[in-house]
């Protein structure tokens, strides 16, 4: 029966990529709706059996490894069922909103991409049922390969199709990490079931073990878009925005997070690792919420908004609060896939040739309900009381001045920043003026009630779900103390990045254009990442392919197979000089006979 | 039993001459598909029965042959070779299923692929050293032509290239074989070219080093193996499609097979001496080609780096004296076999629409051939090791094994799984993506373009289906194949 | 006198009395008769090979029967029957009758048959002189063609050279061990040690190696095509089978392997490199022989029962293909206007699809294909190298053998790959030189397949 | 019976041998190339009949015999042969007659 | 010593007429030289006691082969010959060196292996019967197939040489025509 969770999409993604071009665009989003929704109803149903008491199902053998039988299977615990519902939740929410955005590519194969979804949420829930790690995997890479292909799915645009292979081989990057992790652990627990594991997480070697957790580590960082294989992230803006919304920023993003909330035990046994953890999750969040300031586009900001969170999340994880890190991750997903609706929205009311915030401006006048939805979701991600995201937040800024106070400035900076970035996208797009004036004939409109419903839907989500932080807490058996302070703190820091955001692009206190010519260098920097992009693309990327291009001409074709060509002209060569013998002179002949007689007899004399 | 495996050998053969001798194009086609379809159930047959969990070889069959050298004609399989023999009857059934449409001597075509067939059954199935290097060697002169006669437009180069190079391998094999057998006689009395008799020789050092090193030059050239590869892309470039298909699908796994068989148990001990060498090799040869691959316009000569590449992990396998990393090189066999025959069809769909395969000419095929570019990205995951493809299966696999000794070699070959998902998805996307160098005049050219017909969504379906099996079930597979490994690995 | 032992050279020198004859009193339209006639005498005798009782010695012991050489005289006999069962129509075609040449291959056939079994040194110079001299004038005998005379006039020059060192050879040996029959002689004797170098000269020089190598692309490219075919099969035979013999007095010395491993490397890598630079295809395949006669000298480098075993089976077989392939070319040239340069043979494949499967098959066997004959006397070579120890030499002929790959290739490509315009009339082929082809061809592949039928035979 | 030693006719044979030699390096015309050839071949005689001599037998004779009659054989085809290429080509010089080269 | 003296004459004179073979211009001397080449070897035949073989070599050498050569030169115009150089000048440099040096090795060679080389048993019965006797009783005896062997090669040797050196009319004609 629990296997009708992963059944459903992908029944949906067969059914779709079989008959799609036959049932039509329509059909194949309805049925993909379906299947998602289905899914939900079974995981909801899975999480009350799971809440009770975990369960795992077995599948079938997979793969005899010597003495081992690796079989497949899912795990339901409270962890992973809850996060099955949120995932399909979001997900058919976000599919119904993806039949208005893209129905005005309907009649173009738009059944392929009912189909891609489908398949990401077959594969999203393996990784987050499957009881091992190489189950973990599938779902990773076909993640991934829904995540390429939805990217690419403008593929006649250049930069879409650019930006789907950075995204893949970037994720492969770090799937080859967590390849190796899985084999490592193998070979530290002669298994590679999640269960078998956690019972001998304290046997083992530290040493290796850290090992083993950094490796698999390094496939969440590929997947979360941490540093230092973040660049793909932001790119990935140029798939269709539901993608963005479910992908990007909801859901597979999210998988490294839950990755390692799955394995903590592994890491919570090794120490040295979760410090590594921490640090990667501290740098990013704030590397990126510096991106993030500095951005135009209005899909970047809230991708280099994820990423920043995501870092929290790690830096949660890492400084050991596994239960706030993943309660982050349920309200994010809420809010930033509520924030990510709400630009697609915009992007749609434009007919989808808008792409950053000064193109915009003054939206509210026309698109109330996205201008709404949007609010709630800034706020939630501002960490504004009574919004989810203020309760999450809340959790990981108290862990971090728990833990250090560093750590805790670093978070407050962070949550600073958020608020102030994310508020100058609201204030540009839908307050200021209307730059699309001379471009736009007609005026934008709100969006079709297929779209403003999971809108809603969301912002609902978004605004009750920090409530259900004691609960959450509960089924993982954490129990935190809500400390005042820190959340009075929090609201502050938070309230005055609005407010600066407030200051400059409403009241118009600084030109922020002045400003930004005044700090160029550092806008500069900022905006292209601290050049990471360029120097991956231009010196890793590119210079990988020159390389390739050089050694290609050099070693291959003129060293290698120089060799082996030259073979024909050396051999003909050599034999055009003993030819040269055969000189056709019958004297010529009887010298040469005899001198070879002569050399014969001299090698026979003076041969000991 | 025995007596059919034999049969599916000859098969082919006997087809051969009939359709030499009738020379009829319909008839040509109907029974080299016909034949190569028998043969397949033959071997399916035979696959489904084989007992993984009993010793030694099966179906085995032994004739007196040549009593006074001491061969005989000795046929029989052990797990690897009943897969590899499934897989190779189904690569040629595809073959016969893509080439339905060859008009150009087509008589001369098909007898020349029933030829092949049997030659690469035979090289797989042979217990006879004498056998085996027959088949190995009577698989040259098909092949020559298949590509000199049907080639593109540097054809005699790349047969000729094809043929001496093989041919050059192959004689340090040929006399790697008169030595051990001699061997064999000097300490026994008995001239014998059985491979089970030599099975239970222990050989001096000296000897296995000299012996594994001919062995050794002959298998890395077929392989190929860096740095004797460069015949491959030529062959490949040059080759038609069909052609294409069984070289890189079948004729480069005798060379994994030959180690696996023949070096492997005979040489323990230079196979361990000579560990580093090969890794070295490998590694080079799984890094290097693919940085080779990602600097081609030409999908096929990417395709054929991408093969070497892959063949860097099944030889990094082999040698890493590992039950695991032996049954996911052999796995990778067959995997690459599937995945690389279902790239070259591809790359061959492509080149029969558009006349071209470079990389230049070429992009945003996704609109004009929809279903082309559904297969090829399957057919690439299957290359790349995409979970759920065969391909994934044997990756895991070698790099679990391998890890277990030699943990940094592994993480370095590990680079491949990256590497190789860059040079195909970098070709996808410059061949089915991307639009925006397309000229006009391409544009409307294609926009009648005619995607698969129906022989060719079959052979496709035939390959994916069971790549997906195969990465889906690997259960039996893997347990099948493990009957080689272990008596391979002395366990 | 033991006259049982001679019985096949008795009928073969009566066959050549009676052609003889019948030459002098027929007119030319009987020619086609007389061939036939000639080219049935040699079957006369491989059949009296029956008769022949062995191991025998007769004629004061100068004259030797056994397994080894009755098989050898077997093998001379269908080859020179095959030989003279494909000549007659070239030479009609040719217009250039002689209707001489119905016997004078039979004698040289009868000297090499007696050389098979000669144990005197006496017998040995004659036995070749005689076939020697028959050569010179079937090479020189082409009417009106002056390459034929250049050929045989360099063929003769370069041929008695040997001679007088043979002769020479012998007196030396006579001088040292005081008598003309071979015997084991193991003092250390400087003289015996130089007649030892001029004898393996004089042989290697028949057999084409080199430096003694001369004549061959010379003779062989001049003389006319059929017996281009005679000279690269018969002799060859004929030679090697008596160097296995005269190996058994002459193995001890150390030097004897030097000299022979210096002769059969030169050999190989010589030819194989010269033949690269060949324009013609019957002067290429001259080279080609070369380099064989460097693969089959590394068959006498040792005494050791498989190297010679290997050594006889593989010349033999080797001798079959290449009159095979010689015979493929008469029929070619046969039409006018036809040379024999790569060019002619451009295209071949879609005018003659059988002819040119036929000789591709024979250069495959050349290069060492299996299921070709020949490779199974490559591979026993090799055994028979390994078993003696002499793996440096094996290394080399492999080397040496993938380079040859290259230039039948080449030949290969010609006929098969490359497009040429119908420049010639089809070429007839006669029902000898089918039969011819035949034979050759079943020998090649059969015996390739089964190959103990004749391997079993070769007891030493 | 006085004898004179075998190194004797040895040196003999050796020195006429080698003129022979050298005369089919050195000659151009193809009829005394010939003779430098019968030259050669009796110096052979000459070692045998020493040789004879020396070891009081005959055989070294009777060969030395053979060796006379195959020279004259050898000698009357190579003479036809000279006489056939004339014929042809009116040349009678080895540079003239290197139609096949190489 | 008289045997010494006669041997050491007509060694000079073979040596020195061989010279003349080699390096005389005009064939006709050539065949002179050769002639007396010949000769000279007959009698050293004789010296060595092998009468049969020096009366042979007269008479088919000395007589026979030669008028063949003769015949020969005049059949194809010795005077052409005397057009060119006699010589190729730079072989007989480069082969100049060659020679002796052939001669230094088997020198070198025989020198140390004559005095080893066995003694016959002939002696008593060679005194006994004349040299021609015993020649003949071992030739139609022991050497009798190579007697025949002999005949055989002669044989060829006229055929040969006739149906080479005859004109060959109609094709001959054909082709200058």
């Amino acid at each position: 029966m629990e296997v009708l969770i992963l059944l459903s999409p992908l029944i949906a993604f067969l059914l779709i990529a079989l008959f799609g071009a036959r049932i039509g665009d329509m059909a194949s989003a309805l049925l993909c709706v379906l299947g998602g929704a289905f899914s939900f109803l079974f995981s909801l149903w899975a999480t009350s059996r799971a809440l009770s008491e975990p369960f795992s199902v077995k599948l079938y053998d997979f793969l005899p490894l010597d003495a081992y039988n690796l079989s497949l299977g899912l795990f339901f615990d409270p962890l992973s069922s809850v996060t099955a519902s949120v995932v399909t939740f979001v997900a058919t929410v976000i599919f119904i909103y993806s039949i208005g955005y893209m129905h005005n590519l309907f009649g173009q194969w738009t059944f392929k991409f009912y189909a891609y979804l489908s398949l990401f949420l077959f594969a999203m829930l393996l990784i987050v049922l499957s009881d091992n790690l190489l189950g973990i995997f599938f779902g990773w890479e076909g993640v991934g390969l829904a995540s390429y292909l939805l990217i690419g799915y403008f593929h006649t645009q250049k930069k879409a199709s650019n930006a789907s292979l950075e995204a893949f081989v970037l994720n492969r990057v770090g799937d080859w990490f967590f390849l190796f992790g899985i084999v490592a652990s193998f070979y530290l627990f002669g298994s590679l079931s999640i269960l078998d594991i956690f019972a001998r997480v304290s046997q083992v070697d530290k040493a290796l073990l850290g090992l083993a957790c950094l490796l698999l580590f390094g496939g969440a960082v590929g997947k979360s878009g941490q540093l230092p294989l973040h660049t793909w992230l932001p790119n990935a803006m140029a798939g269709p925005t539901p993608v963005s919304a479910l992908l990007h920023a909801a859901t597979m993003v999210a998988a490294g997070v839950y990755m390692v909330a799955r394995l903590y035990p592994m890491f919570e046994s090794a120490p040295e690792s979760l410090r590594v953890v921490a640090l990667v999750g501290g740098l990013t969040a704030l590397f990126a919420a510096l991106a993030a300031t500095s951005h135009t586009d209005i899909k970047k900001i809230i991708a280099f908004s994820t990423m920043s969170q995501l870092g929290l999340m790690f830096l949660a994880l890492g400084l050991g609060d596994r239960m706030s890190a993943m309660f982050h991750l349920t309200t994010h997903a809420f809010f930033k896939a509520l924030l990510f609706l709400s630009a697609g929205s915009v992007i749609h009311a434009f007919h989808h040739h808008v792409h950053y915030i000064y193109e915009t401006g003054r939206l509210k006048r026309y698109m109330p309900i996205t201008y709404a939805s949007f609010l709630v979701g800034a706020l939630a991600l501002a960490g504004i009381f009574p919004f989810s995201g203020f309760w999450s937040k809340d959790l990981i800024v108290a862990t971090a001045y728990e833990k250090s106070f560093l750590w805790g400035v670093l978070v407050s900076v962070v949550s600073f920043m958020t608020a102030y970035y994310i508020f100058r996208e609201g204030f540009v797009m839908f307050h200021g003026k209307e730059h699309f004036r001379h471009e736009q004939k007609e005026e934008p409109h709100e969006s079709p009630s297929v779209m403003v419903v999971p809108m809603l839907v969301l912002s609902v989500m978004a605004v009750v779900a920090g409530f259900f932080e004691g609960w959450y807490g509960g089924i993982l058996g954490v129990h935190k103390e809500l400390h005042v302070d820190i959340a009075v703190l929090s609201v502050v820091v938070g309230l005055a990045g609005i407010l600066v955001a407030y200051l400059v692009y409403v009241k118009g206190l600084i030109d922020p254009q002045k400003a930004y010519e005044a700090l160029k260098p550092l806008h500069t920097t900022l905006k292209e990442q601290f050049f990471t992009e360029r120097f991956y693309h231009k010196v890793l990327a590119g210079g990988y392919l020159f390389y390739s291009k050089v050694i290609y001409m050099t070693a291959e074709r003129q060293l290698i197979d120089g060799v082996v060509n030259f073979t024909y002209p050396a051999v003909k060569g050599v034999g055009g000089v003993f030819r040269l013998l055969q000189a056709g002179r019958l004297n010529l002949y009887a010298f040469f006979m005899a001198f070879g007689f002569l050399m014969l007899l001299f090698i026979t004399i003076f041969w000991r | 039993m025995e007596n059919l495996l034999s049969l599916a050998i000859f098969l082919p053969l006997v087809g051969a001459l009939f359709v030499g001798i009738v020379r009829r194009e319909n008839f040509s086609k109907v029974l080299s598909l016909g034949i190569s379809s028998v043969v397949f159930f033959i071997m399916l047959y035979l696959f489904l029965n084989f007992n993984w969990s009993a010793q030694g070889f099966q179906y085995v069959k032994r004739i007196d042959w040549i009593p006074s050298l001491g061969i005989s004609y000795h046929v029989g399989v052990d797990g690897m070779a009943i897969s590899l023999l499934l897989m190779t009857s189904l690569v040629f059934v595809v073959a016969f299923l893509w080439s339905l449409k060859v008009e150009d001597r087509s008589n001369l075509y098909f007898a020349l692929f029933l030829a092949l067939e049997t030659a690469c059954l035979g090289v797989f199935s042979a217990l006879d050293f004498f056998l085996f290097y027959l088949f190995w060697e009577g698989m040259l002169i098909p092949m020559y032509f298949i590509i000199g006669l049907w080639g593109h437009d540097r054809k005699v180069y790349a047969a000729n290239k094809f043929f001496v190079y093989t041919f050059f391998g192959s004689v340090f094999l040929l006399l790697g074989l008169a030595s051990i057998v001699v061997y064999g006689y000097l300490i026994t009395g008995k001239l014998s070219f059985d491979y089970t008799f030599h099975m239970g020789f222990s050989y001096p050092m000296m000897l296995q080093m000299v012996a594994f090193l001919l062995f050794g030059l002959g298998f890395a050239v077929k392989i190929p193996m860096w740095p004797v590869h460069t015949w491959l892309p030529d062959a490949h470039v040059e080759a038609p499609t069909a052609g294409s298909v069984v070289l890189a699908a079948v004729l480069l796994k005798m060379g994994t097979f030959g180690f696996v068989r023949y070096s492997l148990p005979l040489f323990p001990d230079a196979s361990k001496y000579f560990i580093p060498l090969i890794f070295f090799l490998s590694l080079v040869a799984i890094i290097y080609t693919a940085m080779m691959a990602i600097a081609q316009t030409h999908i096929k000569r990417l395709i054929a780096y991408s093969s070497i590449s892959h063949m860097g992990v099944v030889t990094l396998g082999t040698f890493a004296m590992d039950l695991n990393a032996l049954n996911g090189a052999i796995y990778m066999m067959i995997a690459h076999g599937l995945s690389s025959a279902a790239l070259f069809m591809s790359a061959g769909f492509i080149y029969d629409r558009v006349h071209s395969y470079h990389m230049d000419d070429l992009g945003g095929l996704a609109r004009y051939v929809p279903k082309l570019a559904v297969f090829f990205m399957l057919s690439g995951l299957a290359g790349i090791g995409f979970p759920g493809l065969a391909g994934f299966v044997a990756e895991f696999l070698v790099f679990l094994g391998t890890y277990k000794n030699f943990p940094i070699w592994a993480f370095i070959a590990g680079v491949g799984v990256v590497l190789s998902a860059a040079y195909f998805l970098y070709m996808y996307k410059r061949v089915i993506f991307e639009e925006e160098t397309l000229s006009e005049y391409r544009l409307e050219k294609w926009r009648h373009l005619k995607d698969l017909e129906l022989h060719h969504t079959l052979s496709f379906i035939l390959i994916i289906a069971s790549a997906f099996v195969m990465g889906l079930y690997p259960y039996p597979f893997v347990k099948i194949i493990e009957q080689t490994s272990r008596y391979v690995l002395g366990g | 006198m033991n006259w049982n032992a001679l019985i096949p050279e008795l009928v073969l020198a009566l066959g050549v009395l009676l052609v003889f004859v019948l030459e002098l009193f027929s007119q030319k339209k009987h020619y086609r008769l007389l061939g036939l006639f000639s080219a049935f005498v040699p079957v006369a005798s491989l059949i009296s090979l029956l008769f022949v009782q062995y191991p025998a010695k007769t004629l004061f012991d100068l004259f030797e029967v056994n397994a080894l050489n009755l098989l050898g005289k077997a093998v001379l006999y269908i080859l020179t029957s095959l030989a003279l069962f494909s000549m007659q129509d070239y030479y009609e075609k040719k217009d250039s009758v002689y209707t001489e040449l119905s016997y004078i291959p039979l004698l040289s056939t009868l000297g090499l048959s007696i050389l098979v079994s000669s144990t005197n040194l006496v017998l040995v110079f004659l036995s070749l002189e005689l076939s020697s001299i028959s050569m010179y004038l079937m090479v020189s005998l082409l009417r009106g063609d002056v390459l034929s005379k250049e050929a045989g006039y360099k063929y003769l020059i370069i041929g008695s050279v040997g001679t007088s060192m043979l002769a020479l050879g012998s007196a030396f040996y006579y001088a040292s061990v005081g008598s003309l029959f071979f015997k084991e002689y193991r003092d250390e004797n400087s003289l015996f040690l130089l007649s030892m170098v001029l004898l393996l000269s004089a042989l290697a020089l028949k057999a084409s190696a080199v430096p003694y190598h001369f004549w061959t692309p010379d003779a062989y490219e001049g003389a006319p095509t059929p017996i281009t075919g005679y000279l690269s099969s018969v002799p060859k035979v004929a030679l090697y089978f008596f160097l296995v013999q005269l190996l058994g007095y002459f193995y001890h010395l150390k030097q004897w392997l030097l000299l022979v491993a210096v002769l059969s490397l030169l050999s190989m890598f010589y030819a194989n490199f010269v033949a690269y630079t060949q324009k013609s295809v019957k002067r290429l395949m001259a080279y080609s022989t070369i380099a064989h006669a460097g693969y089959f000298l590394l068959g006498i480098s040792t005494a050791n029962q498989q190297l010679q075993k290997a050594l006889l089976f593989y010349v033999s077989l080797y001798a079959f293909a290449s009159l095979g392939s010689f015979t493929i070319m008469s029929v070619l040239e046969k039409r006018p206007g036809f040379s024999h340069h790569m060019l002619d043979y451009r295209g071949l494949f879609k005018e003659h699809p059988m002819l040119t499967s036929l000789f591709a098959l024979f250069l495959f066997a050349f290069i060492g294909i299996p299921p070709m004959a020949l490779f199974v006397g490559k591979l026993t070579l090799f055994m028979g190298l390994v078993h003696t120890m002499l793996f440096p030499l094996a290394l080399a002929l492999l080397v040496a053998s993938s380079i040859s790959a290259g230039y039948y290739l080449r030949v290969i490509v010609y006929l098969f790959l490359e497009e040429g315009e119908k420049r010639f009339l089809p070429a007839k082929v006669s029902g000898g030189e089918a039969f011819t082809l035949l034979v050759c061809f079943l020998l090649v592949v059969l015996l390739g397949i089964f190959p103990n039928i004749l391997y079993d035979l070769i007891r030493l | 019976m006085t004898t004179i030693p075998l190194e004797a006719y040895l040196t003999l044979s050796l020195v006429l041998f080698g003129l022979g030699v050298f005369g089919m390096i050195v000659r151009r015309n193809m009829v005394t190339i010939l003779m430098s050839m019968e030259l050669a071949l009796n110096a052979v005689n000459v070692l045998f009949v020493g040789a004879d001599a020396h070891l009081s037998l005959v055989d070294g004779q009777v060969f030395a015999l053979f060796v006379i009659a195959l020279a004259a054989a050898e000698a009357a085809v190579g003479l036809g042969i000279i006489i056939a290429i004339f014929r042809l080509r009116r040349v009678d010089s080895t540079d003239e007659i290197t139609d096949m080269r190489g | 010593m008289i045997q010494w003296l006669v041997f050491l004459l007509f060694s000079a004179l073979a040596v020195v007429s061989a010279l003349g073979v080699v390096l005389l211009a005009n064939p006709i001397y050539v065949i002179l030289s050769l002639l007396s080449v010949l000769v000279a070897i007959a009698g050293i035949f004789f010296v060595a006691g092998a009468e049969l073989v020096g009366a042979l070599q007269l008479l088919i050498y000395v007589v026979a082969v030669t008028v063949f050569y003769v015949f020969v030169l005049t059949a194809v115009p010795w005077e052409k010959a005397l057009k060119k150089d006699s010589h190729y000048r730079v072989e007989g440099l480069l082969s100049f060196p060659l020679i002796p040096l052939l001669y230094a090795e088997m020198l070198l060679v025989f020198l140390v292996g004559v005095s080893v080389s066995p003694k016959g048993e002939f002696r008593g019965l060679m005194q006994k019967f004349g040299n021609v006797e015993v020649i003949g009783g071992i030739l139609f005896s022991k050497y009798f197939l190579a007697f025949e062997l002999v005949s055989l090669v002669l044989l060829i040797g006229m055929i040969g040489a006739v149906i080479i050196g005859r004109k060959e009319a109609q094709t001959y004609d054909n082709h200058t025509s």
